[in-house]
């Protein structure tokens, strides 16, 4: 298939399976904080808005070598880990999977934060005088009405682990079937000069996460447009 | 009394102070000019705003003193807002749904068909709020809150933008609701005819500040409220049904020992029932006149009279047994006729309703 | 201008300071990796000279014509070390390697870099490379310097760098190593080449000279490397 | 006539047939059921929705086929929107300073102060529109329409959440609007008060179709048509001012060469009039009494009768000189007192107000 | 000042204006996009937007590679305007501006895209009985009610331009002076082993950059937040 080599096909795979894991897991965890800086009044929350935007002025690689810190076996996750036997996450799927969480952070934060504060208001009340607490509330009207922060979150965070590689390659270590991604066997090519097949994982790659994005916002298109305001 | 409140909003510019106690059931309408506090009121009693204060309905204590405080969802409260607020990402049905699916089955007092079909809303169940028009939206809005089988209903003007005809069909459905389930309402209107018809009681805001409240009838007819000096000032009378099968369509009651017929109403013979007479309606005679289309002539006595709304009217207060009527003459008529307190007159009524 | 492999920038930086010192001429310095290098001098990079970390890319520009074929020379060879941080895990005859107790082994990608290529060819020599990445214990750094970063942070507890990163001015060199015999592996030849689109011809010549005498082959000796 | 339209909207489940030609001055009530389609009409014509349809005003084509279409904000009109609609991130001042400061100076037909006072909007310019009240949104929604000085006012229930006594305050200053500036106004409203106060040109819809259009007089008094059937119903008759300043407050006029009293209005001697005279608050006699405070007795002929809203009622239609005014009365009195067609009656008439 | 050395402070000198001017370019290039997105009904809109994506989704020296080469002498844009004699854009300022504003296209069109949707509806309609023409309505209803999104496409589109390295350090060519950026001087001095000057360089760049968006959000703050719902 485009003269993909079999390595390059796990590569695609490990790939898929890193972006949508970190996608999802991020998207269930940020929501909560998201929700809480839309929410609070408190004048210290610029400070956490301000700390979501920080993994990204970092180079990635720079990035990668402070979590390589951190979760390796000297470091405070990692050290923690290894005490109790389960072991310290550098050069582990796991670990990749944190850091591509991390790096996508903002990506996820801000549009949701967005969208939670222009879908609160009137019809919360509405929902309150109808008995649905805090939670029921939470998902029956500001989740539907937050469609499309939800959907920019998944979007950008999902495409940007696609193609993040410094410092997933930092704390992954590249190995084959465990933390090689497609991102980093296309910059060998580019690197080695091998811009054929460069080219054609390229292409593969963009081609199917396009098919994919597209069939996403596709999708999206068939939901009601709500235009509040 | 049902519901106790007391509350001290301070805003700035606007403060409002209301202590009020209101009837475990019926009707309470909240009046007032713009701006006066009646939105304020109900968000305050539904838990929307908190701001110092005690509430407590029916026993359960719903806000007291900063620790005591029952959020909104908790409260077995209908409220139907000014601006009708429909979810936008729900169609109607959905909407509607919305309160009623969280009720649990057995504390369903108003059903889903009923409320379905006293609103019309059958044609619009599928479509999303933008794609219905002003009125229907709060029709809408009206029946999600009533699916909520609420124990108490607040309504902020649930029918402003609803034609006379949609109107007459929600007002007896609001009417049923207020006696067979017993339900208290507050209800914010501007329009006198809806809170004749419908309320019990009244309360008077004027700026945040409970102005007067009690019953409808003696507010109604009180020297130094503004309802006397309305366009639209009423009384309501406590009347008895005599022959509620009267001929040509009528019903005859007593009043005060004297008959009154109004517009046929099945209400059985002996019962106790209110009838509204607006000033307006009554016209004021020396002698029983003879040969004249007015229907009821009942003899009063003169109380005494005020300057009307405008300079050529007077507000003439009459006594019907122990009861006080209103009657809006001019001034000219009352100069010619020498109208003076304690004097006999015959009132001419026109048109009275049971209310 | 000087554009120079990453593993060589620090000695380069050292390098030019002194020949700025001696000549009054300005270097500037941009590093990379080498594969960008020479695919930005493909697209008319404005570099004069060209310090790359392999032979394949010199020689292909001047396959191509970008650079004059005369003045290619090798201007330092690597020495792959095999280090740890442990004062004690690596042994002199590298022995670990086959029977060492660790979970992780760092090299560079032996795709695109020497030094992770001669990593690979040890071991294979030692029979190991099929055993170890089956077992998924070989974890590849896009660079020496990352291969660095990862074991000096504990990840890996040892790993394939080159001298030229651990050593320290006074020789000394942390930890413990064990410097693999040459013969396992091909020289890590870094090569330079002066480029066709040099704005002054001869004042490349003179530092490519100046790089090839003595001052400056005792700098890059001392840095860690061998020099033909 | 000003504006000439004709539109076919098409909703699937609704659909809007209007073709309809309006004065150049003076207010159009477009009266209907909820759902009929007023808004629709409206935003049709703002140009907000763009169905198939031929439009012109005063001569300005707005809409003509497929091809010519003024955008909305080329169109020298206001809008008063069904919900308030302010810019929610504006203040006050600001929302009323958006249309005014896009209109020329020398355009400004309506003027700052002006609306500000009369609408008291004051208090609220430094105010965000969630931190005012719903009737205050309201008015600053009326305001700033007004303010753009339109040539064409569209106004979508701009007083359905006012209090009565904004309403008193509002109605003259429209009022005024539609005299000085002969500004066309189309006014959607529920309340016949409203429409009768202001209208002078009435359009019925029903369910998309335009029922009836015309002058407001004889649509209120048209047999076929519903409005001789509600509470409300009125007769609108043309009279002439005799003595603006007669005693007692009250200006007198003629009416088929009758008098008429009403409360005293600032009118000049000699002018044509219009007087409304409600159905509710004509009395029938068969002579002209005596000692009653009913101020005008008119002498009408009896022309027809039908049923009235309740079974208990009849709508008489009367003839005085060569206009018609409705009567409403019980039909035990009809009984009693041998009503017939053909008949001469005395009229006892309540209230009566210029219009 | 924190021991950098005068490279690193002309390195971020250079970073802080990469930022600046891409986040500046193409928030204004964006906003017409971004605001026809939200917009239109054509159907294939949906490929537009999968297509927005599609820069995150390649690894950053890879869009480097295919940016230097169309940038350069050789390529359509680079080879055009040397042509006519301005001169190819590889390792210029220029270039990494557009590669820098290239990159962050999804940061600053989605979310644009997202307040531009919930900021239509009715308001726009009343600007327009207000006589506002559809330029006047976007500039007075539709750019101040999307302010939080202008707000996230800044912020993400600033950060990322000051942590992107690898597709700066591709078509810049690393120039000290003028396309060395702090990303890269950091990555060097990792590469390098030279961990003190990494640390003290990442801490001004991270430090700098928290206290500016932190300013950014506490004035943020200070106006309405407006919920339209
Ligand atoms: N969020 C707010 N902040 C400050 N003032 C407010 C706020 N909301 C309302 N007000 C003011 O409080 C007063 C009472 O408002 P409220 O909404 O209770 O009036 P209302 O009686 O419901 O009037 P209406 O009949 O016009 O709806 C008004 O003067 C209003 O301007
Ligand atoms: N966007 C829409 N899509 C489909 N149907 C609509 C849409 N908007 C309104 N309708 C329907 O068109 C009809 C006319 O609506 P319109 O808003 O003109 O009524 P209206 O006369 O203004 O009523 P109201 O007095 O309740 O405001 C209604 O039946 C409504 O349900
Ligand atoms: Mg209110
Ligand atoms: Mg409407």
């Amino acid at each position: 298939m485009f003269g993909l080599s079999d390595a390059d096909i796990t590569a695609l795979w490990i790939t898929v399976k890193l972006a949508s894991v970190s996608t999802v897991m991020l998207v269930i965890l940020a929501t909560p904080l998201a929700w809480w800086l839309a929410r609070t009044r408190w004048r210290g929350k610029v400070m956490i808005e301000a700390l979501v935007a920080m993994p990204l002025v970092m180079p990635p690689t720079v990035i990668g070598f402070y979590l390589l810190v951190l979760l390796g076996p000297r470091g405070w996750i990692g050290g923690f880990l290894e005490s109790i036997g389960v072991g310290h996450l550098a050069f582990s799927f796991t670990g990749i999977v944190i850091g591509s969480m991390l790096f996508s952070v903002p990506f996820v934060v801000q549009p949701l934060q967005n969208a939670f504060t222009s879908a609160g208001g009137r019809v919360l009340e509405v929902a309150a005088t109808l008995r649905a607490s805090p939670m029921d509330r939470f998902f029956t009207v500001i989740l539907p009405l937050s469609r499309r922060g939800f959907l920019t979150a998944g979007v950008l965070s999902f495409a940007h682990s696609l193609g993040e590689f410094g410092m997933i390659l930092m704390i992954g270590g590249n190995i084959p079937g465990r933390t090689q991604v497609a991102s980093i066997s296309i910059y060998n090519h580019v690197e080695t000069m091998n811009y054929s097949a460069a080219h054609s994982l390229s292409l593969v790659l963009v081609l199917s996460s396009f098919t994919l994005l597209m069939a996403i916002f596709a999708l999206n298109r068939r939901f009601k447009v709500v235009s509040v305001a | 009394m049902t519901l106790q409140l007391e509350f001290n909003v301070d805003r700035g510019d606007f403060a409002l102070d209301a202590k009020l106690s209101l009837p475990s059931s019926g009707v309470t309408a909240l009046f007032g000019r713009s701006g006066s506090g009646k939105t304020t009121l109900l968000r305050c009693i539904a838990g929307l705003e908190r701001y110092p204060g005690h509430l407590s309905f029916q026993g359960d204590i719903w806000q007291s003193g900063p620790g005591a405080f029952v959020p909104t969802h908790k409260r077995p409260l209908g409220y139907v807002f000014q601006e009708a607020s429909l979810f936008p990402h729900l169609r109607v049905a959905q909407n509607l749904e919305y309160g009623f699916k969280r009720i649990p089955r057995g504390q369903r007092r108003i059903q889903w068909d009923e409320v379905i079909q006293l609103l019309g809303l059958e044609p619009l169940l599928t479509r999303y709020p933008d794609e219905i028009s002003g009125g229907q939206r709060q029709r809408v809005s009206l029946g999600r809150a009533l699916l909520t089988s609420p124990r108490l209903l607040l309504m902020d003007e649930p029918l402003a933008s609803l034609d006379a005809a949609s109107k007459d069909e929600i007002l007896p459905f609001l009417e049923r609701l207020r006696d067979e389930l017993a339900l208290p309402i507050l209800y914010v209107s501007h329009s006198l005819e809806e809170v004749i018809r419908l309320a019990d009681h009244l309360v008077l805001l004027d700026d945040g500040k409970v102005v007067a409240q009690g019953n409808l009838q003696a507010l109604l007819t009180a020297r130094e409220l503004p309802f006397v000096q309305t366009e639209t000032s009423s009384t309501v009378l406590d009347a008895r049904v005599v022959d509620p099968e009267s001929e040509d369509g009528l019903t005859e009651l007593d009043v005060g020992g004297q008959p009154l017929l109004i517009t046929r109403h099945a209400v059985p013979a002996g019962l106790s029932v209110r009838v509204r007479i607006m000033a307006r309606d009554v016209g004021l005679a020396l002698a029983p006149p003879e040969g004249i289309s007015f229907l009821n002539c009942l003899r009063v006595t003169l109380l005494d009279s005020q300057p009307g709304i405008t300079p050529s009217q007077l507000l003439v207060r009459l006594k019907l047994g122990e009861q006080i009527m209103l009657s809006r003459i001019s001034r000219r008529s009352a100069n010619t006729m020498r109208l003076q307190p304690g004097q006999t007159l015959y009132a001419l009524i026109k048109g009275a309703a049971l209310s | 201008r000087v554009a120079v492999a990453a593993n060589f920038l620090g000695s380069m930086e050292q390098l030019a300071a002194e020949f700025e010192e001696q000549t009054g001429h300005d270097v500037i310095i941009s590093s990379g990796s080498s594969g960008a290098f020479y695919a930005q001098i493909v697209n008319d990079a404005p570099f004069d000279v060209f310090f790359s970390a392999d032979t394949q890319r010199p020689e292909a520009l001047v396959n191509e014509g970008l650079a004059v074929d005369e003045s290619r020379f090798t201007y330092a060879i690597g020495v792959p070390v095999l280090w740890s941080t442990h004062e004690d895990l690596v042994d002199a005859q590298g022995e670990v390697l086959s029977n060492g107790d660790y979970r992780y082994l760092s090299v560079a990608d032996p795709q695109n870099a020497p030094y992770g290529l001669a990593a690979q060819q040890v071991l294979t020599e030692l029979g190991l490379w099929d055993e170890l990445t089956s077992q998924q214990r070989v974890v590849q750094a896009q660079t020496i310097g990352q291969a660095h970063s990862q074991i000096a942070s504990g990840a890996a507890e040892l790993g394939f760098v080159a001298l030229a990163q651990v050593i320290q001015e006074d020789g000394d060199i942390p930890g413990s190593h064990w410097i693999p015999p040459a013969e396992y592996h091909d020289p890590i030849v870094q090569q330079a080449v002066i480029l066709n689109t040099a704005q002054d011809q001869e004042l490349a010549e003179e530092f490519m000279a100046w790089i090839q005498g003595p001052r400056a082959t005792e700098v890059i000796e001392a840095a860690g490397y061998s020099v033909p």
